[in-house]
């Protein structure tokens, strides 16, 4: 789960990390009275969960009421990344003389987590990392001990930040690893963190991911996320709320399955047979009849598909189970939306097939030829 | 023969007294594992299905002299369950729970490097040398004993591939779901390496999906070092980007790593056939009988 | 450095652990408005930094204000093993079915925290230990994981605890865990732990000790432990305020060195030539003049002393820096209050020899020469 | 030969700008230790007495191509500078700071298992091959080189037995001081181990005291793999318990160990004679010789 930038500079800030002022704003008024609070020149950045904003127009600087009042009228509203700007931050400017990259992140490789540290920040730390990774100090760290105080300062100095910030910088850095590992994060970064003429450090930019599955413990953070979604489009908030591992595609045919590995072969198949998958959705294991209802009405819900594959192989998910559910999902239409093509298989498999109502859905027996029969479903009506 | 588990294999199950480990140690029992305790703290002296039920996990290896341990825990208190199994005298632990949390299992993986037990999952299916003895919840049924041997991250992807192979009667030594999280016990390798020193065990499957570079070094120690010939399948070939992980996240892999492409492009040249389709693995196992 | 069982409670009480209802009271009239408060019948408990205080009469229970007022009077002021009775604290009277006893400390041999559960609690834990090491169970924590949550579960299960307690019993013993791994413990203990009738479980009593290396970490026990000096005598406090690792022994031959070793060693060559060590001084490595005068001070303080030698073999110590300090304590006398003999060896003895003043001391060039030489002066003086 | 540090041991300072890091790294450049450089983070690019100082100890290593470290770093920081050491390419890290808290030190220990670097202390005089060189604190005129190796628990006691030892002419191949500490690196059976295994050394001094069980489990090995003789001396045979620890601390050490008497007992049943002086350590020193 992403938190928004004014959120995980909230996070940051409360660890001890230095950050901007700044105020939230969720229309042109509050952005110009947001500024004069925060004092001129101001930066005015889009709050959507996602990075490049600056190259994709959603942070714009500003000195003055009139400059504010423009920028804000033209960054709230907007579609950045297909993600929908409803709220700016109003930020302090930083006067800069260098730009550092502080970040923290599980090393699955590894199985340990990894401090980094870089004097190449305020750019796209990921072609950094392409183009000349020494530029980049990395301390694994062992997870029962946590961050040595000694990594800290040894990836200060190896990425050669300068010495009159250099305790600074590993106290960030520091306070950057214990939220993580405290917090249940996934990534925690710093780009940039800027040096000031006067040797101070400050985070100009804060990005906080948290493993959804760290999140029980975690129920400050968990209210951020429910906070946040207003960057979010109809399909992903719908996905939210039924507890659904979603991702909207380009194409077509809609997709679901139990299992993420299953599901993703569905998606190749259907990319195999011509067709162009226009969704992943996992039900996850042992699924009941009213989860299953769900998934066909977030599939019917995208306004692309034209036909739907539904593919389920029972370990602990009991194929009768999964054909009353689409019965009673189905039955409920007048006129079935788009043509629904149906594959069980496992546990209870047989029983789910005499079950499944053939005036609802078309059965078939194995997967190769239900995703075949849903592709040219999809391919009919598009012709 | 078999790799990790067979019909000697003294099995404990960890969280016997909830839904899903009572579900699972009927039929675990019903399959023929030896199930011989189960450990819930507090419960010791109770019984579920016959099994006789002890407080710790050190306490019920010992009376029932198990070798292996099943963990049905919620996620909340996993990692700690699955410390438990590492810190008592058993050789195995399988863990069955989903969704518990990576810097958990960061430790976990930490505790691993310090012990002999081995650990399959957490996430994973579990493991089964059908005919003779199962941990887990794979439905025991569409297996059948044979000389394929067949490790998969994806639990339902392993059940699609294993029917296509039963359909034409190729049967498995041993199948292991060594699970999709970040970080988990055995890898592909491990799995391999066994598989590699099994006599029974004349072809293996091994199903893999994008992310992480787990198949990558797969890759390096089939070409290195195996004789036994791999059949691939590589999930999530048209899986987009989606919604990434932070830039830290893809630092650390580097960008090209983790691909199914550069999954594929690693199997084929290490020598191994990937499918397009569970089918065409099928195929290709079938021709190398 | 030791906590009263008053602080000890408090210490506990905030990190969770279950403790009786109590209140300190200086006097008779404060115990019994004490008494009042807290809810009859009471525990009188002598506030005094040492085990053993029941069988050696510092623990009454009163049942009205009568027998606490008989109580308080008994206990307040008495010579308990040594410590001066200055505070009692008043506690609730726990009605309880069983006594357990955990603990944690460091195995010093192995060099890892132990955490400790036993059915044996409200009897002496170390004669338990004696005759049946089984009866404790004990659990070794790897200290940069720290006590997982299936130790504790472990240990107590092991000790055989009730199952109706146990899972209140290992948090318990995870709450005494963290609060000696985050106070810097010496040793922490709950001994008894009550189990009511109704299966809650209390801390009956409570020893905290603290490194004191780690005290630096630790403001608010630093000051607990200058509170609690009221059970101290003189010369105790005086060590503490000269900083000294410091004993007062039974013997007349005081004893004054650098490093423990080679005072232990002092002592034992004092015994070995038929004297008898009235104490342990150690002034630590690098001791300047006023350190030395102190060191002086504090020998002549306690009136047992008869005669002392001075034994310093300088490393980073100076022989001269020595001597200097000498002459000048001992100088301020008009007559110079017991035989003092010095030996000098290492960096600068010879220098340090020849500034000594051999009006004020007397000087040998061998330890085992000086030794002899103050216990014949002390033997003079009994005599 | 010696063991430990000899004259090509390359020697980094660590916190060499401190006062008494300063002082003694002088001390030992006037001895004739190869000091190679310092580590003081924030200090890199200055020099101290001539040697260079690094921000890091790895970089310093790295650079000067060091065997080992000193360290003199306050004891607030010092558990992190050891843990620093045992990261970076050293054979051995000597701690000389007094006062680390005993559970910084468990920590330690638990790294130390992990890694091949070794420690002496913290809380000692440090190690000295006479003639050679010495890393740490101990007053080099007093030792001379000769044919004894010396292990002690103490500081100033070392400097007294070499006293009495030098006044008959008896060198040392190595002198160490271990450290009183609860919790040290090198103990004294690693000590003993080495000059056992050291063809010069022709007897040992053995150095302890009261508390503990590392004298015994010394005697133990003394007993049973020992052929170079030991004399051992044991500190506060007069010394009274005194302020106890808790009862949990003697519940773990149990009664009657520890003791002066069961040290020396231990020794004496492994064949090691005892000396009730230091000069009659000397004494039974000369008689081997």
């Amino acid at each position: 789960m992403k938190l928004h930038e004014y959120q995980a500079k909230q996070v940051f800030a409360d660890a001890g990390i230095p950050t901007p002022r700044s105020e939230l704003a969720a229309s042109v008024d509050e952005a110009v009275s947001a500024a004069e609070e925060v004092g001129y020149p101001v930066a005015v950045k889009a709050q959507v969960r996602v990075g490049g904003r600056g190259k994709a127009g959603g942070i714009e600087l500003a000195d003055g009421e009139g400059e504010v009042r423009e920028a804000a009228e033209s960054i709230l509203g907007m579609d950045l990344k297909g993600y929908h700007v409803d709220r700016v931050l109003v930020e302090e400017a930083v006067d800069f003389e260098n730009e550092l990259y502080v970040g923290v992140t599980m090393d699955r490789g590894e199985g340990k987590p990894v401090a980094m540290v870089s004097t190449r920040g305020g750019v796209n730390i990921e072609e950094v990392a392409e183009e000349d990774p020494h530029a980049i100090a990395r301390e694994h760290v062992d997870p029962a001990f946590g961050l040595h105080p000694y990594q800290a300062r040894r990836a200060v100095f190896e990425a050669g930040v300068d010495r009159a910030v250099a305790t600074d910088v590993a106290s960030v850095l520091t306070s950057l690893y214990q939220l993580w590992d405290e917090k249940g994060g996934a990534d925690a970064e710093i780009n940039p963190l800027m040096v000031t003429a006067d040797d101070e450090v400050i985070a100009a930019d804060a990005v906080f991911n948290v493993d959804e599955d760290a999140l029980f413990r975690q129920p400050v953070l968990e209210e951020m996320g429910e906070e946040g979604e207003f960057d979010e489009d109809e399909l992903e908030r719908k996905a939210d709320e039924y507890d659904f591992d979603y991702v909207r595609l380009d194409g077509n045919v809609g997709i679901i399955g139990n299992g993420a590995g299953l599901v993703m072969t569905t998606l190749d198949l259907v990319d195999h047979y011509g067709g162009a998958p226009a969704n992943f959705l996992d039900v996850g294991g042992g699924a009941k009849a009213e989860r299953i209802a769900n998934a066909l009405d977030m599939v019917f819900s995208d306004e692309n598909v034209d036909s739907v594959v539904f593919n389920i192989f029972g370990g602990i998910t009991r194929g009768d189970e999964v054909a009353r559910g689409i019965n009673a999902a189905l039955g409920e239409f007048d006129e079935i939306p788009k043509p629904v093509v149906v594959r069980l298989a496992g546990t209870n498999w047989q029983e789910g097939m005499e079950i499944l109502d053939e005036d609802l859905v078309t059965v078939e027996e194995t997967l190769e030829d239900a995703v075949q029969r849903a592709v040219e479903y999809a391919q009919e009506v598009e012709a | 023969m078999s790799i990790f588990v067979d019909d000697s294999t003294r099995v404990i199950v960890q969280g016997i007294t909830g839904g899903e480990g009572e579900f699972h140690a009927e039929q675990m029992l019903e399959y023929g594992t030896d199930v011989v305790g189960g450990a819930v703290p507090g419960r010791g002296g109770q019984q579920v299905h016959g099994v006789p039920v002890y407080d710790t996990v050190q306490r019920a290896a010992e009376e029932e002299d198990a070798d292996a341990s099943v963990i049905f825990v919620p996620p909340t208190f996993a990692a700690d369950a699955i410390m438990e199994a590492l810190d008592s005298p058993l050789d195995l632990a399988v863990a069955i729970t989903e969704g518990i949390p990576t810097q958990d299992m960061s430790r976990v993986k930490k505790r691993l490097s310090e012990v002999d037990t081995e650990l399959i999952g957490p996430n994973c299916p579990g493991v089964i040398t059908p005919g003779e003895t199962k941990l887990g919840i794979l439905p025991g049924n569409i297996f059948s004993s044979g000389d394929v041997g067949l490790v998969s991250r994806s639990g339902t992807l392993t059940y699609q591939v294993v029917d296509n192979l039963t359909e034409r009667g190729i049967g498995q030594t041993t199948a292991v779901g060594i699970g999709g999280d970040p970080i988990i016990g055995t890898t592909f390798v491990d799995a391999l390496r066994k598989f590699e020193a099994d006599d029974d065990t004349e072809a293996v499957v091994m199903c893999g999906e994008i992310g992480g570079e787990d198949e990558e070094r797969a890759a390096e120690y089939i070409g290195a070092e195996m004789d036994t010939p791999v059949v691939g399948f590589i999930a999530g070939r048209t899986a987009p980007p989606g919604k990434r992980m932070g830039h830290a996240g893809a630092i650390v892999s580097g960008s090209g790593t983790g691909t199914a492409e550069s999954k594929i492009d690693a199997l084929n040249e290490a020598g191994a056939r990937v499918g397009d389709t569970p089918e065409q693995v099928a195929d290709y196992v079938e021709d190398l009988l």
